[in-house]
């Protein structure tokens, strides 16, 4: 094969994934082109992951007492969910996905809003203006537009603000996916994709769902830059991010990244992953746990003590306890809601309608 | 004969279409080892190997298009969209082409191929997983539309579809997948294209199909103890659909009442309550009512029970039919929304 | 005030809307240079600026969504899909977003945005040119729906349609592009969501929409010359429907025809002649009848005179509203297709 | 950048366009990796491409007589269009879109049949089963797709065929393009995806279409491996078919293969180019004309005479004529036939709707 140019060369991601910090926690040499992000920033993503986590579990068991409809984990995502509401200023737009509550309660968002969707009482609980966070998007890869075209807002008004989508393997394969990228290089728009290649779109297997060298070979085929990343180092997964984050804010473009990760839970709690993979498999990602992995960089490095940890886990602890609490009260709906947002005013049919529901709602109490 | 839910009877539809017929493939998200998230595709990729049962990348317009290219190539595929919703990206497929190569061709083309959807709600799911999507296929030219209400339509229609040269649009409905009931592979029950009259009744025709039908059964039975003896015609083909059987029904019962689950405006019933109001005219005591899904967006899980038309809401219908005492408060013209 | 024609009108729609407001952007395929292949945006690109009506990559899907997340950004797109059926790719992007967004918000996401959709057929447009498709968007709550039948309406829906809070499917019929009239921009004509009478009569209400107004119009004065005086609606709005307008006009007439050119099966009349049957009831004197395309895929250009409603349709139908002697007759049952 | 493992340098394109003959005629240097097809090959494509160009200008000339509604010329992209054909076995299937009538022609299908599209009377004349050959699609990209899927069919019965989908520059852009090459790339399939990059998407240019370095380098991202070619050099662009269509048939798996040319004419007949592009652009690729270049090739080589030029001229021109009177003969169309295809057998509905439109005609003509 013939060289090829520079705008070809420099377009594509590195030929393995970047990493930082080893599965064991050592330190390697700083993967060219990038620097670790300052000890204050780790020692505060340590502290995130630590509540993610509990917060995913305590979603979990949720589940298991009725109170969420189903709840999709991203356990053993941890650096990338945190990585991701990290790279962003307050003011940046996140567009997560169903499987990113993590990252929005990393991001500050009230946890029982957050879990309106999931609990079945709204469709989105949380204000997405105010948030900067778009509602958890279910049609996959559609958000990956709104993102594009959000960001060509930004960007048409002057703004320093940029947006990161997220993404999982398996959406990189709907049409949407290639129409962001297409639309948001031609535009040139301040936008990061944020692909969290977790091996599994449900039961399908990253091998049946693409035979790219890696997902992040897509870029170069819409003139996006592109990085791939281990997915649970978190000190490569937020230096990369930063580095597309830069790159998007000073009006280098979108950027595509793809962290290589593992869902250690099933698709939700009610999937049963044992139909599909091997309990093996699992057990070889418990290795490469990204909490642990970074807990273990940062105590080397002194940055973290025993004493932080463990006032981690308890600010964990506390928070998961509120978040329970909450979600255990009985939550109140409003069947006339229903028809308020449809439109600006409800329409004279639909005005007609809520009145049908509230007579009914009448004569079932009366 | 075997009880099998719904869901074991589509599984069953698929296994004797994949024994008997070698062109016959299966596909879509997670149809594989899964067996598809409700498991209507349980074992057979095991049993007939991944040739004839497997996964697909993630993305509907894909799994349509290139099924349209295995089914030019002499094979005759049957592709899972994973919920309602999800077929959208598929929808210039399914329209533009599924529903016109046929036509396109004179034709010499033949597009044998099956699409199932699980649609409608009443399962508690988030949004997206419930919308009643059958108007824009029955909307469209070309496409056989059909919907079971019991598992042994289930299987007789899915047989019928795989089978059929026609592509046909299978719309499960999720809610009735648990349901439970005796079948037989014979395949001596009704019709492809043929509705089926549920319940023999001589003072109301109920209209209703897929998840509704039940709904419309326990409706009879409520309004049996007021008295009104009430017809359910479970229109299991929706496109082309069975006007004899509907309108030889209405005729008898002079009163006829459509329901479905999806929102009202152009829905399904606005074609059957148009139909019956011409077929049937001169013999209608009262206006075709419809019971439908409110105009909105389909309702989070925990308000699910407020949208759903329900037994109350039929019986309510029922009650408005003009009978003596009401015609000039109905002369006024009484349409819920109007 | 100036003869224009439709196409013009929605010119100059566009451009007031560019002038009086700097948050509305216009953009799609070839609107930019190009002026659109209908034209209708022409000179826009070079009047506003690139910055204001722009070309886009050709993917529906991304035109939509893109101009998703510019609203939701604070702009007012107004998109144009360049054919009716090349709006498909976008069918999810409308459905699933763009007519929910502010439902799953609780109106916290506003989409104040304009789908532009020439539609229909009559200009002898290949296959995938002539979709009536407007069933496809009125099914679907969140979205309004509209469609002019004249220049004046163009311009006065247009302006409207880039105004409201709500996303609008705007449906223009091809065949009326070069239709010709004075058109005032003061915007003192027909308020947004109202339909329009468009001759006044006492026999026979006529409702048509879009293309098919100016056909009514000539139906209605050749059932004149034989002495029937045919009223006709102008819907405008197809959702949501102006139901008093309707209502109040079949009640004086008490006999109504739908009209329109997409497929009649689960078409937009089916809707008409559900409500006007159940809301006038009593005042009708014979079915609601419908002239419709036929249920096929749109007619290559050699054909489509055969497949589109015309005068002599509508005059037979008008026939068949069961004048004096022949109740018997239709008291059979007489639907086209039954 | 560092390295680029081995599975991603083989399926990048050459940095720049294939090409053995330059635009003045003269041979370079075989490309590395292409042999020069042969003599008798090229002879023939010679003769195909006079006939396709007089085809198509013919057909031009149709519609302003009003016998066709609209034709989308391929002047200029001859050297593509011949290639298409002359690539494939006559039983190797072909995907066309509305603008590849003269690839069409080249592959021997019966050009009024093929010109019932565009004359209005029925939406495809010819038999697909019959002539190997889908129905000339419109829905851009959506074709690709059918490609994959009826290489899908081939690679499951075990045949050694393959199948040909041809794209232009604007179709890239659909989902379904992207959908395509994956689903090709994951089941393996003997498909050949070939990009006629001719600049244009009816009035925007390829500059607004993409920032991809080029559109071949969208193949890496699905693991298919690709090359771009100089698609006014037949030479060069039937090499390159070759050597794609020779890894499909060989279960090599999908190839994309993006040609670089440009659309002499407007878009179709009905469409004004003056208003988007340059008058002098299309001189300057008028100097790359695809059958001039040739022509020089082929008498330079001794491999084309004076009067073979004058030969093919004349049957080209008889071609044409022929074509012409029989499209200048009133079509004969049969409203009836509106319901024939719908369904395998008319509906009772259906049945019903045509006897209405039976009644209707009987009484106009008596
Ligand atoms: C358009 C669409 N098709 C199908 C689905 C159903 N579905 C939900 S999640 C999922 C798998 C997604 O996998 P991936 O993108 O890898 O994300 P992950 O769940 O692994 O985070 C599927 C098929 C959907 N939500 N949207
Ligand atoms: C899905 C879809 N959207 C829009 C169109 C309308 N349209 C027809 S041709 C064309 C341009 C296509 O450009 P390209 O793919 O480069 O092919 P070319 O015409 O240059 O051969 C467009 C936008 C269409 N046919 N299909
Ligand atoms: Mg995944
Ligand atoms: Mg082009």
């Amino acid at each position: 094969m013939a060289a090829q140019p520079q705008n070809v060369t420099g377009l594509l991601p590195a030929g393995e994934p970047v990493r930082f910090v080893a599965e064991d926690g050592t330190a390697g040499p700083p993967p060219p082109g990038y620097t670790e992000p300052s000890p204050e920033r780790l020692r505060e993503a340590y502290r995130r992951m630590v509540l993610g986590r509990r917060f995913d579990t305590q979603a979990t068991a949720l589940t298991k007492q009725g109170r969420l409809a189903v709840y999709p984990s991203a356990a053993g995502q941890e650096a990338c969910q945190i990585a991701a509401a990290l790279a962003l200023r307050d003011d940046d737009w996140l567009f997560p996905t169903y499987r990113d509550s993590m990252a929005l309660v990393a991001r500050g968002l009230d946890p029982v809003q957050l879990m309106e969707l999931l609990r079945g009482t709204w469709h989105c609980g949380y204000d997405p203006h105010a948030t900067f966070t778009a509602p958890q998007c279910t049609p996959l890869a559609t958000q990956t537009l709104h993102a594009a075209g959000l960001a060509d807002a930004i960007r048409r008004r002057g703004e320093e603000r940029v947006v990161l989508a997220l993404i999982g393997d398996g959406g990189t394969s709907e049409g949407d996916f290639h129409e962001a990228l297409n639309f948001a290089a031609v535009f040139h728009v301040p936008v990061v994709f944020f692909v969290q290649n977790n091996g599994f779109a449900i039961s399908v297997p990253l091998a049946k769902q693409t035979r790219a060298p890696a997902l992040a070979y897509k870029g170069v085929g819409y003139g996006v830059a592109s990085e791939q990343v281990d997915g649970n180092d978190l000190v490569a997964v937020l230096s990369v991010l930063d580095h597309a984050v830069a790159h998007a804010r000073r009006g280098g473009g979108p950027f595509l990244v793809e962290a290589h990760t593992y869902r250690m839970d099933a698709h939700t709690n009610a999937d049963d992953a044992t139909r599909y993979r091997d309990a093996a498999e699992v057990e070889r990602w418990r290795a490469a746990d990204p909490v642990r992995r970074l807990e273990t960089h940062l105590r080397e490095r002194g940055v973290l003590t025993e004493e932080d940890v463990a006032a981690d886990a308890a600010a964990a602890e506390e928070f998961a306890a509120g978040f329970r609490a909450r979600m255990n009260a009985e939550p109140e709906v409003d069947p006339l809601g229903l028809f308020a947002h449809v439109y600006a005013e409800p329409t004279r049919q639909l005005a007609a309608q809520r009145e049908t529901l509230r007579a009914e709602l009448a004569a079932q109490e009366g | 004969m075997e009880q099998l839910t719904m869901a074991q009877a589509l599984n069953s539809a698929l296994r004797d279409a994949l024994k008997d017929d070698g062109r016959v493939l299966v596909s879509g998200e997670d149809v594989g080892p899964l067996g598809g998230v409700f498991r209507v595709t349980d074992g057979l990729t095991h049993d007939f190997g991944e040739d004839r049962c497997f996964d697909t990348p993630l993305a509907e317009s894909g799994i349509v298009g290139h099924a349209v290219g295995l089914a030019m190539g002499g094979f005759r595929p049957v592709v899972e969209m994973q919920f309602d919703a999800f077929a959208y990206p598929a929808f210039e497929q399914i329209t533009s082409h599924v529903a016109k190569l046929r036509n396109r061709t004179r034709g010499r083309v033949e597009l044998p191929m099956v699409i199932r959807i699980p649609y409608a709600g009443g399962i508690g799911g988030v949004e997206h997983h419930c919308d009643s999507s059958e108007v824009y296929y029955t909307h469209t030219p070309g496409l056989r539309v059909v919907t079971p209400a019991t598992p042994q339509d289930a299987y007789d229609l899915l047989r019928d579809a795989i089978e059929s040269p026609d592509p046909v649009v299978f719309l499960e409905p999720k809610c009735r997948y648990w349901a439970r009931e005796p079948v037989s592979f014979d395949r001596t029950g009704t019709p492809f294209d043929r509705a089926a009259i549920r319940r023999r009744g001589t003072d109301i025709t109920l209209i209703a199909y897929g998840p509704m039908v039940a709904t419309a059964l326990a409706a009879a039975e409520a309004a049996a103890e007021e008295g009104r003896d009430v017809e359910v015609v479970d229109l299991r083909t929706l496109s082309p659909v069975d006007d004899e059987t509907i309108a030889e029904s209405v005729r008898r019962t002079g009163r006829a009442v459509v329901v479905h689950e999806a929102a009202g405006f152009c829905g399904y019933g606005a074609e059957i309550a148009a139909r019956v109001s011409e077929q049937c005219f001169h013999h209608l005591e009262a206006p075709v009512l419809r019971v439908t899904g409110f105009d909105i967006p389909y309702a989070p899980p925990k308000l699910e029970s407020s949208h759903l038309p329900n037994v109350d809401r039929i019986l309510d219908a029922i009650d408005r039919l003009q009978w003596d005492d009401q015609v000039t408060l109905a002369a006024q013209g009484s349409v819920r929304d109007a």
